[in-house]
């Protein structure tokens, strides 16, 4: 704090001296600390002793602030201590939500996963609606699709293939865990009975996916 | 704080005059205990070694001198009071061995304690105060920054659900026109069936809605119905050791998942 | 953490190396300094990258803020930056002008820190005068009382205890930092003594305090 020692006789004066500089330093870090908004030199003049040098000590203040978490900077006129702009991301805190995947993102993803590599189109045809610009983003962005490869056939379509973290997340080997149609129906996952003379054509669906599969995941 | 007790700073002045003061102020007093503490002082020796009959007196003289000057005192003071005559009478008359309950020295004793610790309070209470007091000696940050919460959604789906889904659209077609056809009554054996079959594919916590059946669960009567057989046949399967069920709490979501 | 310069090779596992403890106290510097509320080791854990040891930093900044113009301080389990006492004069324009606590308000407070957990019944025991809704209901809106746990006696009442608040605007660490505590503990003042052989009331209370206070109190 009193780096020089001062000289005995100015001990008396005290009353009408100046602090020392450090000691200024100090109150001006208080001041900048406690202030709700920059304060200028003026205003630290006013509020410290008389014959303080607010200009002195902030450039003994601003260097001891060299690198630290926090910094002494200039906001027009006035001064403030602030927050060092590498830090910024600790002034964040992270809350997870979950939440329920909605019905059109549920179903793309299935239809990814059983006919990868797939394109939009065809996840549309199979679906029977539009899929939104939405969906597909949504999926993409929490990497559980991905592009693939791009289809070879006019227009040269962007697929879509499931990821490493879809896998992980639905404690999948391979797509090719996934139960197939026949399964699916044996389980009895599919309720209804499939139409009379409806059947073969079905049968025809299970097989799709094997084949759009085995494109994909032959090693 | 502000001290009745000042008046009492000055101890030069007549004790005459200081019963009157207190009779002005007795509104300033903080109950009974407070005027003892207060009455306390006259006898200028610590509160340990303080003359509980003599407390008494004074006190019930500040009683009748009140009652002199018509002032009217609150109930808790005249319960004092009459405890404070009573302890008196005590505190003369020899003691009397068949008498039950608390010594006459038991009892002045503990009014003693209770006047000691009211003090030392009022001390404790005055060093804190005295202390240093943030907005007055100490400041906080004037520019507090917020901390932004940054809500980042995470989005689950279950096996269950994706295998469901994948059914929904494949069998759209074909399900639609058997779904009215049905009654709206699903048996526990059609549960079982199905169950026996699913639980195969769900080998984590799945919820015992997903195992509803499809078409079963938007109208409210064949929810129902399915919810109470699905919920039976997992009852069923449970008791044969096929799955294992949990609840975290009343009215709670019921989770199943194959036994191990 | 970080002493011994690290080997080469330990270079690439920085993503997941907790940062040196110099960086570390930068960062707690920073958020001390953004927050005017005391903040806990736990929440300054959980805004800093994995790994970090705030209170190994705290340490560190604690020492380094000696004699400066603010100071790092300790409130209950939490943390905080406040401008040196001595220099709470030249902050005097920002003092807000602060409610008068009445006489029966300050010695509530008071009875309450020393003697917390506290009933109410227990409070107008000591003062020997009923304590008003009021008087509490102040404390309470200044936070500088909460509710504690329910007593476990006939009727179940609750119990009064300080906050965070209070030991941060008194300056005090902790509970036990309160003045005149061990002298007062000491001397029996403390204790809950009912009078000898008196009423139903008083019995069902008079250990309970006790173990509140030694709980709290005990180092």
């Amino acid at each position: 704090m009193n780096d020089a020692p001062e000289p005995a006789e100015e001990k008396e004066e005290t009353l009408f001296a100046a602090p020392p500089i450090a000691e200024q330093e100090r109150m001006v870090e208080a001041i900048l600390f406690a202030s709700s908004e920059p304060v200028s030199l003026r205003e630290m003049e006013e509020r410290m002793p008389h014959g303080c040098d607010p200009a002195e000590a902030l450039v003994h203040l601003r260097k001891r602030y060299e690198g630290r978490g926090v910094r002494v900077v200039k906001v027009g006129d006035a001064w403030a201590i602030r927050t060092a702009p590498d830090l910024g991301f600790l002034m964040q805190k992270e809350t997870v939500e979950e939440r329920k995947l909605s019905r059109a993102a549920i179903e793309t993803l299935a239809i990814i996963a059983y006919h990868q590599p797939v394109t939009r189109a065809e996840i549309e045809e199979i679906r029977g609606v539009a899929v939104s610009r939405g969906t597909i983003d949504q999926l993409l962005e929490m990497e559980w699709i991905r592009f693939g490869r791009r289809r070879m056939t006019p227009g040269r379509p962007v697929t879509f293939v499931v990821t490493q973290g879809f896998l992980d997340h639905f404690s999948l080997e391979s797509a090719r865990d996934l139960p197939g149609l026949k399964e699916l129906r044996a389980a009895g996952l599919l309720d209804s009975r499939p139409l009379p003379g409806a059947s073969e054509e079905g049968d025809e669906d299970e097989d799709e996916p094997q084949v759009g599969q085995s494109e994909l995941f032959e090693d | 704080m502000a001290e009745p007790e000042n008046l009492f700073e000055a101890q030069s002045v007549a004790d005459r005059l200081q019963a009157e003061s207190l009779i002005v102020d007795v509104e300033g007093f903080e109950g009974p205990l407070d005027l003892l503490l207060t009455l306390s002082r006259t006898q200028k020796v610590d509160l340990r070694k303080i003359s509980v009959l003599q407390l008494a007196e004074q006190y019930l003289a500040f009683v009748e001198r009140a009652k002199l000057l018509r002032i009217e005192l609150a109930a808790d003071y005249l319960v004092m009071a009459a405890w404070l005559a009573f302890l008196k009478s005590r505190l003369l008359l020899p003691p009397d061995p068949e008498a039950e309950g608390p010594s006459a020295e038991d009892m002045a004793a503990h009014l003693a304690f209770q006047l000691e610790r009211l003090q030392a309070m009022r001390e404790a209470a005055a060093q804190l105060m005295a202390r240093d007091r943030l907005g007055r000696d100490t400041f906080a940050r004037g520019i507090s920054e917020e901390v932004a919460r940054v809500r980042k959604v995470t989005y689950s789906a279950s096996l269950m659900e994706l295998m469901q889904a994948y059914a929904r659209i494949r069998t759209r077609d074909e399900f639609r026109p058997y779904a009215f056809d049905r009654t709206n009554v699903f048996t526990l054996e059609e549960a079982l069936d199905r169950m026996r079959g699913l639980i195969g594919f769900a080998g984590d916590w799945s919820e015992l809605t997903t195992f509803l059946p499809e078409g079963w669960s938007s109208d409210p009567k064949r929810r129902r119905s399915a919810t109470a057989a699905t919920f039976a046949a997992s009852l069923e399967m449970a008791k044969q050791g096929q799955i294992e069920i949990r609840q975290s709490d009343t009215f709670q979501p019921i989770s199943i998942r194959k036994k191990t």
